[in-house]
């Protein structure tokens, strides 16, 4: 073997710890190698990674060098970084509901109507992408107003917030 | 000054103190208290003579020792009580001198250890960057718009059929939501707001009369200040934490 | 082989990516394997890292487990990664030592037995999250009580707060 072990655990270091993909000339220099040197010692522990069962890959993107996850254990990485994909409860749809229909609107306004308090249910809809907030109330306080977001209509296939059904008038008179 | 060292290079007044008893080996359990004392008024001394500021910890551990000083000096009772001695004025210094000792023994060793870790490189793994690859899951997976409507329709038609319309009102004003809105209203108003600002648009007469109950409540509760800068002058409503 | 090679790929790739140590529970539910299995396929994956010529380690820290670079290659990372940083002072190191060892414990608490003020001090390690709000105390202003983060283990390298060097080890005469 033409290196030993030494060169290619700090190479396998710097793939590991460098935020950007890292050139082959930036290796060479850190390792202190000549180009041609620093490139074999690659292609090497890239075989090693790359052709074997592990989880790990070392993959040659546009600016350079990357240590990755291997793509088809994505899944797994999602379960652990991104836990909550529950459904929506039912408080939860019926904020949604009060604040599509009623927008803008300031949370002590969604509380009359819904009669108990929503400041959680507000967070897990803000979280979610489906409300955000679109501005202050005028007088005391200067409360936020809430509306809908754009991804709010991509997930209901809307074109526009005029697309949602329409509503029994009399019924909309409650405020 | 028998010693060349910095006041500012002392982490505060134990370490000080510390210094001196060490580089005199002195007994910490039986400090000669005048003479520390006068050591540490020196160094005091010499740092106001420099025209550098003289942390107040430190010119409260010069008060300190001075009272201790002043103890010892007055003169021990001809008789001690039967079951213990007076107490010693320098107990308590001592006590709290061991126990920072203590921590400044271990600071060595939390560093070398802080060193060594910062040997150690961990992956710079951006999960934004991750996430922001990966669609997040539809939250309204399996809903439509017409279902929305539907839950929309639904909850209207409850609170209809409960109770009349205007009825509504007396539920939306409880004493403790008001006084909960009157917080939120006045902690963020450093000046205070007047009572009538207080009041939301829908004034009636059991909204003010709520919100009235909760304002003596939160006064009662010493949450709330009010003023009132001439007889039937409006009440001005200060938050009380707003104060400090 | 106990395992297929899969679950262990995937253990990798768990440990690269999670910015935090990984429990043994954690790892344990995303592989969907009992803690047991779950702890065998960690060690022998630990074994293999830490007993080889390779860069990387597995560690326990903070009652997790975590993915590093070997220590003795980190001249070589001080090139080329963002710079870490800055150590601790003395004074911010000495409020966390007192916090460590004493906590849950009051800002006044630790000024009496630092004989100065440590509010900026509190400052500074909240910013590193190093130390948190774990709390109020009953009694007059119910002050706050503050208590070390796992970022705190991590940053010293302690597998647990148990890990702390003992600070009683020289003469305790009075207590």
């Amino acid at each position: 073997m033409l290196f030993a072990e030494k060169p290619k655990a700090i190479l396998e270091c710097l793939l590991f710890a460098t935020a950007m993909p890292l050139s082959i000339d930036e290796i060479a220099s850190v390792l202190e190698l000549s180009l041609e040197e620093a490139e074999e010692l690659l292609f090497q522990l890239m075989r090693e990674y790359n052709d074997s069962d592990r989880g790990l890959q070392i993959t040659l993107l546009a600016e350079g060098y990357q240590m990755g996850t291997k793509p088809q254990y994505a899944p797994y990485l999602e379960k652990i970084c991104r836990p909550r994909s529950n459904p929506l409860s039912k408080p939860a749809l019926e904020t949604l509901a009060i604040i599509a229909y009623r927008q803008p609107i300031t949370r002590t306004e969604i509380e009359a109507i819904r009669g108990v308090r929503v400041e959680h249910l507000l967070s897990t809809l803000i979280e979610r992408d489906l409300i955000k907030e679109i501005g202050r109330k005028e007088g005391p306080g200067r409360p936020i107003l809430y509306g809908t977001t754009s991804e709010f209509l991509i997930y209901l296939g809307l074109k526009s917030l005029e697309d949602l059904p329409p509503l029994d008038k009399q019924q909309d008179g409650i405020r | 000054m028998d010693y060349q060292i910095r006041l500012e290079s002392f982490e505060g007044p134990f370490d000080l103190l510390l210094h001196l008893i060490e580089k005199q080996e002195l007994d910490i359990y039986d400090i000669p208290i005048g003479q520390i004392t006068d050591q540490y008024l020196d160094y005091l001394w010499a740092m106001d003579q420099l025209d550098l500021t003289i942390a107040g910890d430190f010119l409260v551990m010069g008060a300190t020792l001075l009272s201790i000083k002043a103890k010892m000096l007055l003169p021990k009772p001809p008789i001690q009580t039967m079951e213990d001695e007076m107490e010693d004025p320098r107990e308590e210094l001592v006590i709290r001198l061991l126990e920072y000792q203590k921590f400044k023994a271990i600071i060595e060793e939390l560093q070398i250890r802080e060193m060594q870790q910062r040997e150690v490189y961990e992956h710079p793994f951006n999960v934004e960057n991750f996430l922001s690859g990966i669609k997040p899951p539809n939250p309204l997976r399996g809903i439509g718009a017409a279902d929305l409507t539907a839950i929309y329709q639904e909850m209207l038609e409850v609170l209809t059929k409960v109770e009349p319309i205007h009825e509504l009102y007396t539920e939306e004003y409880t004493v403790a939501t008001q006084m909960e809105l009157i917080g939120k209203l006045l902690s963020s108003k450093v000046e205070g707001l007047f009572f009538f600002e207080l009041l939301s648009e829908n004034l009636n007469i059991t909204s003010i009369i709520t919100t009235f109950l909760a304002l003596l409540e939160l006064i009662r509760l010493s949450k709330v200040e009010v003023y009132q800068e001439k007889p039937f002058g409006s009440i001005r409503v200060l938050w009380a934490d707003n104060k400090l």
